[in-house]
Protein backbone atom coordinates (compact mmCIF):
# COMPACT_ATOMS: atom_id res chain seq x y z
CA UNK A 1 0.00 0.00 0.00
CA UNK A 2 1.11 3.27 -0.67
CA UNK A 3 1.07 6.02 2.29
CA UNK A 4 1.47 9.72 2.90
CA UNK A 5 3.54 10.42 5.78
CA UNK A 6 3.12 13.92 7.57
CA UNK A 7 5.34 14.65 10.45
CA UNK A 8 5.54 17.81 12.27
CA UNK A 9 7.92 20.06 14.36
CA UNK A 10 10.42 18.22 16.01
CA UNK A 11 9.22 14.97 14.61
CA UNK A 12 9.80 16.53 11.04
CA UNK A 13 13.30 18.39 12.01
CA UNK A 14 14.18 14.90 13.29
CA UNK A 15 13.51 12.80 10.12
CA UNK A 16 14.50 15.80 7.78
CA UNK A 17 11.56 16.16 5.83
CA UNK A 18 7.54 16.43 7.02
CA UNK A 19 5.78 14.60 4.03
CA UNK A 20 7.09 11.64 2.27
CA UNK A 21 5.26 8.27 0.65
CA UNK A 22 6.23 5.33 2.34
CA UNK A 23 5.19 1.55 0.69
CA UNK A 24 3.82 -0.61 3.42
CA UNK A 25 2.11 -4.04 3.36
CA UNK A 26 -1.34 -4.90 3.22
CA UNK A 27 -2.90 -4.68 6.64
CA UNK A 28 -0.02 -2.77 7.99
CA UNK A 29 -1.21 -0.72 11.36
CA UNK A 30 -0.44 2.68 12.36
CA UNK A 31 2.50 1.38 14.92
CA UNK A 32 4.12 -0.95 11.90
CA UNK A 33 4.43 2.46 10.32
CA UNK A 34 6.11 4.01 12.99
CA UNK A 35 8.39 1.23 13.11
CA UNK A 36 9.13 1.34 9.48
CA UNK A 37 10.15 4.70 10.23
CA UNK A 38 12.44 4.70 13.43
CA UNK A 39 14.08 2.19 11.48
CA UNK A 40 14.52 4.39 8.78
CA UNK A 41 15.39 7.43 10.38
CA UNK A 42 18.02 7.51 13.41
CA UNK A 43 16.84 11.09 14.26
CA UNK A 44 13.38 9.11 15.13
CA UNK A 45 14.65 5.67 16.38
CA UNK A 46 15.58 8.02 20.10
CA UNK A 47 12.20 9.94 19.77
CA UNK A 48 10.62 8.73 23.07
CA UNK A 49 7.88 11.96 24.18
CA UNK A 50 4.11 10.62 23.66
CA UNK A 51 2.59 10.76 20.07
CA UNK A 52 -0.81 11.05 18.85
CA UNK A 53 -1.96 9.69 15.45
CA UNK A 54 -4.21 10.95 12.93
CA UNK A 55 -5.25 8.80 9.89
CA UNK A 56 -6.70 11.32 7.19
CA UNK A 57 -7.05 14.01 9.21
CA UNK A 58 -9.13 12.15 12.63
CA UNK A 59 -7.35 10.55 15.27
CA UNK A 60 -6.82 7.14 15.83
CA UNK A 61 -5.40 4.38 17.85
CA UNK A 62 -1.36 2.95 17.50
CA UNK A 63 -3.39 -0.02 16.41
CA UNK A 64 -5.62 1.31 13.20
CA UNK A 65 -5.20 -0.76 10.60
CA UNK A 66 -4.06 1.34 7.24
CA UNK A 67 -5.37 1.62 3.76
CA UNK A 68 -4.17 2.44 0.53
CA UNK A 69 -3.93 6.12 -0.03
CA UNK A 70 -4.08 6.95 3.44
CA UNK A 71 -2.91 10.01 5.01
CA UNK A 72 -1.12 9.49 8.71
CA UNK A 73 0.25 12.34 10.49
CA UNK A 74 2.57 11.93 13.67
CA UNK A 75 1.83 14.37 16.47
CA UNK A 76 4.24 15.72 18.62
CA UNK A 77 2.79 17.11 21.99
CA UNK A 78 0.87 20.24 20.35
CA UNK A 79 1.73 23.95 21.79
CA UNK A 80 -0.58 26.15 20.29
CA UNK A 81 -2.08 29.36 21.46
CA UNK B 1 -14.41 31.42 11.28
CA UNK B 2 -11.92 28.91 12.06
CA UNK B 3 -8.25 29.78 10.37
CA UNK B 4 -5.18 29.88 9.83
CA UNK B 5 -2.85 32.60 8.93
CA UNK B 6 0.25 33.63 8.42
CA UNK B 7 -0.02 37.36 8.36
CA UNK B 8 -1.34 39.45 11.70
CA UNK B 9 -4.36 38.19 13.07
CA UNK B 10 -6.96 40.90 13.32
CA UNK B 11 -9.17 41.38 15.85
CA UNK B 12 -11.74 43.98 14.37
CA UNK B 13 -12.20 40.66 11.22
CA UNK B 14 -13.29 38.23 14.13
CA UNK B 15 -15.43 41.32 15.87
CA UNK B 16 -16.93 41.86 13.09
CA UNK B 17 -17.58 38.29 12.23
CA UNK B 18 -19.28 37.35 15.85
CA UNK B 19 -21.37 40.30 16.22
CA UNK B 20 -24.79 40.05 15.65
CA UNK B 21 -27.68 42.61 17.07
CA UNK B 22 -29.18 39.78 19.35
CA UNK B 23 -25.90 39.05 21.05
CA UNK B 24 -25.41 41.49 23.53
CA UNK B 25 -22.01 40.17 24.74
CA UNK B 26 -18.69 39.19 22.92
CA UNK B 27 -15.67 37.68 24.87
CA UNK B 28 -12.10 37.20 23.25
CA UNK B 29 -8.81 35.48 24.20
CA UNK B 30 -5.86 37.14 22.77
CA UNK B 31 -2.71 35.06 22.78
CA UNK B 32 0.47 37.07 22.41
CA UNK B 33 4.05 36.54 21.86
CA UNK B 34 6.37 36.76 24.96
CA UNK B 35 9.83 37.95 25.38
CA UNK B 36 10.73 35.16 27.56
CA UNK B 37 9.75 31.79 29.31
CA UNK B 38 10.61 30.44 32.54
CA UNK B 39 13.30 33.01 32.68
CA UNK B 40 14.59 32.57 29.21
CA UNK B 41 15.13 35.59 26.99
CA UNK B 42 13.29 34.63 23.48
CA UNK B 43 14.63 35.79 20.20
CA UNK B 44 12.14 34.60 18.53
CA UNK B 45 8.94 32.34 17.88
CA UNK B 46 7.26 30.54 15.35
CA UNK B 47 4.32 28.36 14.66
CA UNK B 48 4.24 25.20 12.32
CA UNK B 49 0.38 23.77 12.23
CA UNK B 50 -1.30 20.69 10.14
CA UNK B 51 -3.55 22.70 8.24
CA UNK B 52 -6.22 21.21 7.33
CA UNK B 53 -6.57 19.22 10.60
CA UNK B 54 -5.79 21.88 12.44
CA UNK B 55 -8.98 24.23 11.14
CA UNK B 56 -10.85 20.94 10.91
CA UNK B 57 -10.35 20.66 15.03
CA UNK B 58 -10.92 24.10 15.50
CA UNK B 59 -14.76 24.06 14.25
CA UNK B 60 -15.14 20.68 16.38
CA UNK B 61 -14.27 22.13 19.34
CA UNK B 62 -16.40 24.85 18.42
CA UNK B 63 -19.61 22.83 17.82
CA UNK B 64 -18.73 21.51 21.33
CA UNK B 65 -18.65 24.55 22.52
CA UNK B 66 -22.13 25.69 21.21
CA UNK B 67 -23.78 22.11 22.13
CA UNK B 68 -22.49 23.29 25.87
CA UNK B 69 -23.45 27.02 25.38
CA UNK B 70 -25.88 29.86 23.90
CA UNK B 71 -23.33 31.31 21.73
CA UNK B 72 -24.22 32.97 18.72
CA UNK B 73 -21.00 32.65 16.90
CA UNK B 74 -17.65 31.89 17.41
CA UNK B 75 -14.39 32.95 15.67
CA UNK B 76 -10.39 31.63 15.82
CA UNK B 77 -7.81 32.30 13.92
CA UNK B 78 -4.23 31.18 14.78
CA UNK B 79 -0.93 32.39 13.52
CA UNK B 80 1.72 30.17 12.15
CA UNK B 81 5.62 30.94 11.05
CA UNK B 82 7.40 33.48 12.69
CA UNK B 83 5.42 35.57 14.54
CA UNK B 84 7.26 39.13 16.10
CA UNK B 85 7.16 39.41 20.15
CA UNK B 86 4.45 40.84 21.36
CA UNK B 87 1.85 40.51 18.42
CA UNK B 88 -0.88 37.89 18.91
CA UNK B 89 -0.31 34.19 18.13
CA UNK B 90 -4.09 33.17 18.48
CA UNK B 91 -7.33 35.17 18.57
CA UNK B 92 -10.75 33.94 19.43
CA UNK B 93 -13.78 35.72 20.07
CA UNK B 94 -17.29 34.56 21.13
CA UNK B 95 -20.82 36.28 20.96
CA UNK B 96 -23.66 34.88 23.33
CA UNK B 97 -26.80 36.73 24.46
CA UNK B 98 -25.62 36.87 27.90
CA UNK B 99 -22.10 37.13 29.54
CA UNK B 100 -21.57 33.62 31.16
CA UNK B 101 -22.13 31.84 28.09
CA UNK B 102 -19.57 33.87 26.13
CA UNK B 103 -16.89 33.81 28.26
CA UNK B 104 -17.11 29.80 29.05
CA UNK B 105 -17.27 28.77 25.35
CA UNK B 106 -14.43 31.20 25.37
CA UNK B 107 -12.33 29.37 27.40
CA UNK B 108 -13.52 26.19 26.59
CA UNK B 109 -12.15 27.12 23.14
CA UNK B 110 -8.78 27.89 23.89
CA UNK B 111 -8.06 25.38 26.96
CA UNK B 112 -8.95 22.86 24.26
CA UNK B 113 -7.15 24.45 21.31
CA UNK B 114 -3.66 24.09 23.37
CA UNK B 115 -4.64 20.24 24.18
CA UNK B 116 -5.87 19.00 20.72
CA UNK B 117 -5.28 21.59 17.76
CA UNK B 118 -2.04 20.21 15.94
CA UNK B 119 0.19 23.50 16.27
CA UNK B 120 3.30 23.72 17.80
CA UNK B 121 5.64 26.26 18.72
CA UNK B 122 8.80 27.00 18.42
CA UNK B 123 11.05 29.18 20.47
CA UNK B 124 14.62 30.27 20.03
CA UNK B 125 16.93 31.41 22.69
CA UNK B 126 20.81 32.74 22.23
CA UNK B 127 22.15 29.75 21.58
CA UNK B 128 19.07 27.11 20.98
CA UNK B 129 16.14 26.23 20.04
CA UNK B 130 12.87 24.19 21.41
CA UNK B 131 9.47 22.81 20.37
CA UNK B 132 7.54 23.37 23.01
CA UNK B 133 5.60 20.39 24.34
CA UNK B 134 8.15 18.26 22.88
CA UNK B 135 11.22 18.94 25.45
CA UNK B 136 12.75 16.13 27.03
CA UNK B 137 14.37 15.49 29.94
CA UNK B 138 17.95 15.35 28.03
CA UNK B 139 17.55 19.54 27.69
CA UNK B 140 18.74 19.49 24.23
CA UNK B 141 19.23 22.90 22.60
CA UNK B 142 19.05 22.47 18.44
CA UNK B 143 18.38 18.35 17.75
CA UNK B 144 20.47 17.21 14.79
CA UNK B 145 19.33 17.01 11.61
CA UNK B 146 18.85 13.32 9.54
CA UNK B 147 18.17 13.53 6.22
CA UNK B 148 15.79 11.12 4.76
CA UNK C 1 -7.20 53.13 32.25
CA UNK C 2 -11.26 53.91 33.95
CA UNK C 3 -13.28 56.22 31.48
CA UNK C 4 -16.42 57.02 30.81
CA UNK C 5 -17.03 58.31 27.16
CA UNK C 6 -19.68 59.79 25.03
CA UNK C 7 -18.36 58.68 21.65
CA UNK C 8 -17.71 55.02 20.20
CA UNK C 9 -15.27 52.99 22.40
CA UNK C 10 -12.51 52.04 20.47
CA UNK C 11 -11.25 48.53 21.51
CA UNK C 12 -7.75 48.71 20.01
CA UNK C 13 -7.15 51.37 22.24
CA UNK C 14 -7.44 49.38 25.71
CA UNK C 15 -5.89 46.56 23.93
CA UNK C 16 -2.77 49.06 22.97
CA UNK C 17 -2.89 49.97 26.86
CA UNK C 18 -2.82 46.97 28.11
CA UNK C 19 -0.56 45.37 25.88
CA UNK C 20 2.49 44.06 27.27
CA UNK C 21 5.84 42.26 26.27
CA UNK C 22 5.46 40.08 29.58
CA UNK C 23 1.74 39.20 29.18
CA UNK C 24 1.06 36.38 27.58
CA UNK C 25 -2.51 36.43 27.72
CA UNK C 26 -5.17 39.07 27.16
CA UNK C 27 -9.13 38.66 27.87
CA UNK C 28 -11.91 41.46 27.04
CA UNK C 29 -15.02 41.79 27.18
CA UNK C 30 -17.66 43.99 24.78
CA UNK C 31 -20.67 44.61 25.63
CA UNK C 32 -23.30 45.71 23.36
CA UNK C 33 -26.84 47.21 22.77
CA UNK C 34 -29.03 44.51 21.68
CA UNK C 35 -32.15 45.01 19.68
CA UNK C 36 -34.61 43.70 21.87
CA UNK C 37 -35.13 42.62 25.51
CA UNK C 38 -38.06 40.20 26.92
CA UNK C 39 -39.26 40.31 23.60
CA UNK C 40 -40.15 43.88 23.13
CA UNK C 41 -37.95 45.42 20.12
CA UNK C 42 -35.51 48.40 21.39
CA UNK C 43 -35.67 51.46 19.58
CA UNK C 44 -32.69 53.47 21.29
CA UNK C 45 -30.56 52.90 24.07
CA UNK C 46 -29.33 55.90 26.69
CA UNK C 47 -26.65 55.58 29.70
CA UNK C 48 -26.66 58.11 32.16
CA UNK C 49 -23.45 58.26 34.81
CA UNK C 50 -22.24 59.90 38.09
CA UNK C 51 -18.94 60.97 36.57
CA UNK C 52 -16.52 61.17 39.10
CA UNK C 53 -17.68 58.08 41.23
CA UNK C 54 -18.42 56.27 38.28
CA UNK C 55 -14.70 55.58 37.17
CA UNK C 56 -13.71 55.77 41.41
CA UNK C 57 -15.71 52.67 41.65
CA UNK C 58 -14.40 51.08 38.16
CA UNK C 59 -10.41 51.64 39.63
CA UNK C 60 -11.40 50.58 42.71
CA UNK C 61 -12.63 46.87 41.20
CA UNK C 62 -9.72 46.93 39.36
CA UNK C 63 -7.78 47.22 42.38
CA UNK C 64 -9.34 44.66 43.91
CA UNK C 65 -8.70 42.35 40.78
CA UNK C 66 -5.51 42.96 41.29
CA UNK C 67 -5.35 41.76 44.79
CA UNK C 68 -6.99 38.66 43.62
CA UNK C 69 -5.08 37.53 40.62
CA UNK C 70 -1.82 38.10 38.49
CA UNK C 71 -3.01 40.53 36.09
CA UNK C 72 -0.28 43.31 34.11
CA UNK C 73 -3.11 45.56 33.47
CA UNK C 74 -6.30 46.57 32.81
CA UNK C 75 -8.35 48.80 31.02
CA UNK C 76 -12.55 49.49 31.23
CA UNK C 77 -14.83 52.08 29.60
CA UNK C 78 -18.25 52.90 29.39
CA UNK C 79 -19.76 54.85 27.06
CA UNK C 80 -22.48 57.08 27.65
CA UNK C 81 -25.77 59.38 26.20
CA UNK C 82 -26.56 57.21 23.40
CA UNK C 83 -25.43 54.19 22.29
CA UNK C 84 -27.01 52.90 18.69
CA UNK C 85 -28.14 49.47 18.89
CA UNK C 86 -24.96 47.04 18.18
CA UNK C 87 -22.21 49.13 19.33
CA UNK C 88 -20.50 48.36 22.63
CA UNK C 89 -21.46 49.95 25.64
CA UNK C 90 -18.82 48.84 27.77
CA UNK C 91 -15.34 47.26 26.59
CA UNK C 92 -13.23 45.76 29.75
CA UNK C 93 -9.57 44.55 28.99
CA UNK C 94 -7.18 42.74 30.85
CA UNK C 95 -3.96 41.10 30.14
CA UNK C 96 -1.64 38.96 32.48
CA UNK C 97 1.18 36.31 32.18
CA UNK C 98 -1.29 33.56 32.15
CA UNK C 99 -4.63 33.39 30.73
CA UNK C 100 -6.75 31.75 33.89
CA UNK C 101 -5.69 35.30 35.94
CA UNK C 102 -6.66 37.21 32.72
CA UNK C 103 -10.50 35.27 32.34
CA UNK C 104 -11.03 35.56 36.31
CA UNK C 105 -10.25 38.95 36.63
CA UNK C 106 -12.11 40.33 33.06
CA UNK C 107 -15.46 38.26 34.16
CA UNK C 108 -14.74 39.94 38.36
CA UNK C 109 -14.35 43.54 36.05
CA UNK C 110 -17.77 43.28 34.27
CA UNK C 111 -19.79 41.54 36.99
CA UNK C 112 -18.47 44.16 39.85
CA UNK C 113 -19.53 46.96 37.12
CA UNK C 114 -23.15 45.62 36.84
CA UNK C 115 -23.30 45.43 40.17
CA UNK C 116 -22.41 48.56 41.72
CA UNK C 117 -20.57 50.93 39.58
CA UNK C 118 -23.36 54.20 39.18
CA UNK C 119 -24.28 53.51 35.49
CA UNK C 120 -28.03 53.66 34.29
CA UNK C 121 -29.64 52.16 31.16
CA UNK C 122 -32.65 53.45 29.36
CA UNK C 123 -34.22 51.38 27.00
CA UNK C 124 -36.83 53.58 24.80
CA UNK C 125 -39.52 51.11 22.96
CA UNK C 126 -42.35 52.45 20.81
CA UNK C 127 -44.54 54.33 23.42
CA UNK C 128 -42.70 54.33 26.41
CA UNK C 129 -39.24 53.74 28.43
CA UNK C 130 -38.14 52.34 31.20
CA UNK C 131 -34.99 52.82 33.34
CA UNK C 132 -33.35 49.15 33.65
CA UNK C 133 -33.25 48.53 37.26
CA UNK C 134 -35.70 50.88 38.27
CA UNK C 135 -38.57 49.29 37.12
CA UNK C 136 -41.48 48.88 40.04
CA UNK C 137 -44.56 46.58 39.78
CA UNK C 138 -46.77 48.98 38.19
CA UNK C 139 -44.54 48.48 34.93
CA UNK C 140 -44.65 51.97 34.11
CA UNK C 141 -44.20 54.03 30.72
CA UNK C 142 -42.93 57.23 30.49
CA UNK C 143 -43.06 58.40 34.39
CA UNK C 144 -44.08 61.75 35.13
CA UNK C 145 -42.01 64.26 35.88
CA UNK C 146 -42.46 66.97 38.26
CA UNK C 147 -40.61 70.49 38.07
CA UNK C 148 -38.60 70.91 40.90
CA UNK D 1 -26.05 73.44 56.49
CA UNK D 2 -25.73 73.59 52.23
CA UNK D 3 -25.96 70.03 50.47
CA UNK D 4 -25.08 69.30 47.05
CA UNK D 5 -27.95 67.09 45.67
CA UNK D 6 -27.41 65.04 43.40
CA UNK D 7 -30.03 62.64 41.59
CA UNK D 8 -29.77 59.53 38.66
CA UNK D 9 -32.00 58.34 36.06
CA UNK D 10 -35.49 57.98 36.96
CA UNK D 11 -34.91 59.80 40.36
CA UNK D 12 -33.77 62.93 38.19
CA UNK D 13 -36.81 62.20 36.26
CA UNK D 14 -38.98 62.67 38.93
CA UNK D 15 -37.85 65.27 40.61
CA UNK D 16 -37.38 67.28 37.30
CA UNK D 17 -33.55 67.92 38.45
CA UNK D 18 -30.22 66.00 38.75
CA UNK D 19 -28.16 68.55 40.70
CA UNK D 20 -29.54 71.00 43.01
CA UNK D 21 -28.66 72.89 46.47
CA UNK D 22 -30.62 71.96 50.20
CA UNK D 23 -30.98 73.90 53.11
CA UNK D 24 -30.78 71.40 55.81
CA UNK D 25 -30.32 71.83 60.00
CA UNK D 26 -26.94 71.01 61.63
CA UNK D 27 -26.61 67.53 62.15
CA UNK D 28 -28.97 66.18 59.68
CA UNK D 29 -28.40 62.58 58.40
CA UNK D 30 -29.03 61.23 54.85
CA UNK D 31 -32.21 60.14 55.84
CA UNK D 32 -33.42 63.71 57.17
CA UNK D 33 -32.54 65.07 53.36
CA UNK D 34 -34.25 62.34 51.93
CA UNK D 35 -37.02 62.54 53.71
CA UNK D 36 -36.66 66.51 52.93
CA UNK D 37 -36.63 65.96 49.28
CA UNK D 38 -39.47 63.55 49.72
CA UNK D 39 -41.63 66.68 51.14
CA UNK D 40 -40.64 69.02 48.12
CA UNK D 41 -40.80 66.65 45.05
CA UNK D 42 -43.98 64.48 44.51
CA UNK D 43 -42.68 62.88 41.83
CA UNK D 44 -40.30 61.23 44.58
CA UNK D 45 -42.70 60.15 47.52
CA UNK D 46 -44.00 57.21 45.62
CA UNK D 47 -40.40 56.19 45.02
CA UNK D 48 -40.35 52.79 46.13
CA UNK D 49 -37.04 51.21 44.97
CA UNK D 50 -33.99 50.57 46.88
CA UNK D 51 -31.70 53.22 46.99
CA UNK D 52 -28.38 53.83 47.49
CA UNK D 53 -26.51 56.54 49.08
CA UNK D 54 -22.90 58.29 48.36
CA UNK D 55 -21.44 61.47 50.10
CA UNK D 56 -18.56 63.15 48.36
CA UNK D 57 -18.50 59.77 45.76
CA UNK D 58 -18.19 57.14 48.20
CA UNK D 59 -20.99 54.78 49.59
CA UNK D 60 -22.57 55.29 53.31
CA UNK D 61 -25.70 53.98 55.57
CA UNK D 62 -28.54 56.12 55.36
CA UNK D 63 -27.91 56.99 58.85
CA UNK D 64 -24.32 59.00 57.73
CA UNK D 65 -24.19 62.22 59.48
CA UNK D 66 -24.02 64.90 57.09
CA UNK D 67 -21.52 67.86 56.99
CA UNK D 68 -21.57 71.57 55.45
CA UNK D 69 -20.68 71.58 51.62
CA UNK D 70 -21.41 67.48 51.58
CA UNK D 71 -22.48 66.67 47.70
CA UNK D 72 -25.13 63.61 48.59
CA UNK D 73 -25.91 61.58 45.59
CA UNK D 74 -28.99 59.09 45.80
CA UNK D 75 -28.51 56.28 43.58
CA UNK D 76 -31.69 53.91 42.36
CA UNK D 77 -30.34 50.87 41.77
CA UNK D 78 -27.17 50.80 38.63
CA UNK D 79 -27.60 48.89 35.25
CA UNK D 80 -24.37 49.67 33.17
CA UNK D 81 -22.71 47.06 31.32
Amino acid sequence: MKIRVKLFAMLRERAGTGDAFQEIPEGSTVKDLWDKLRRDHAGLSGVEMKLLYAVNSEYVALDHRLADGDEVAFIPPVSGG
Amino acid sequence: MYRLTDKPIELNELLAFVGDPAAGAAATFIGTTRDNNEGRSILSLDYEAYPGMAEQEMARLGEEAEEKWQITRMAMVHRIGNVPIGEASVIIAVSAPHRDDAFKACRYAIDELKKRVPIWKKETYRGGEVWIGSQTGERFTTPPTIGS
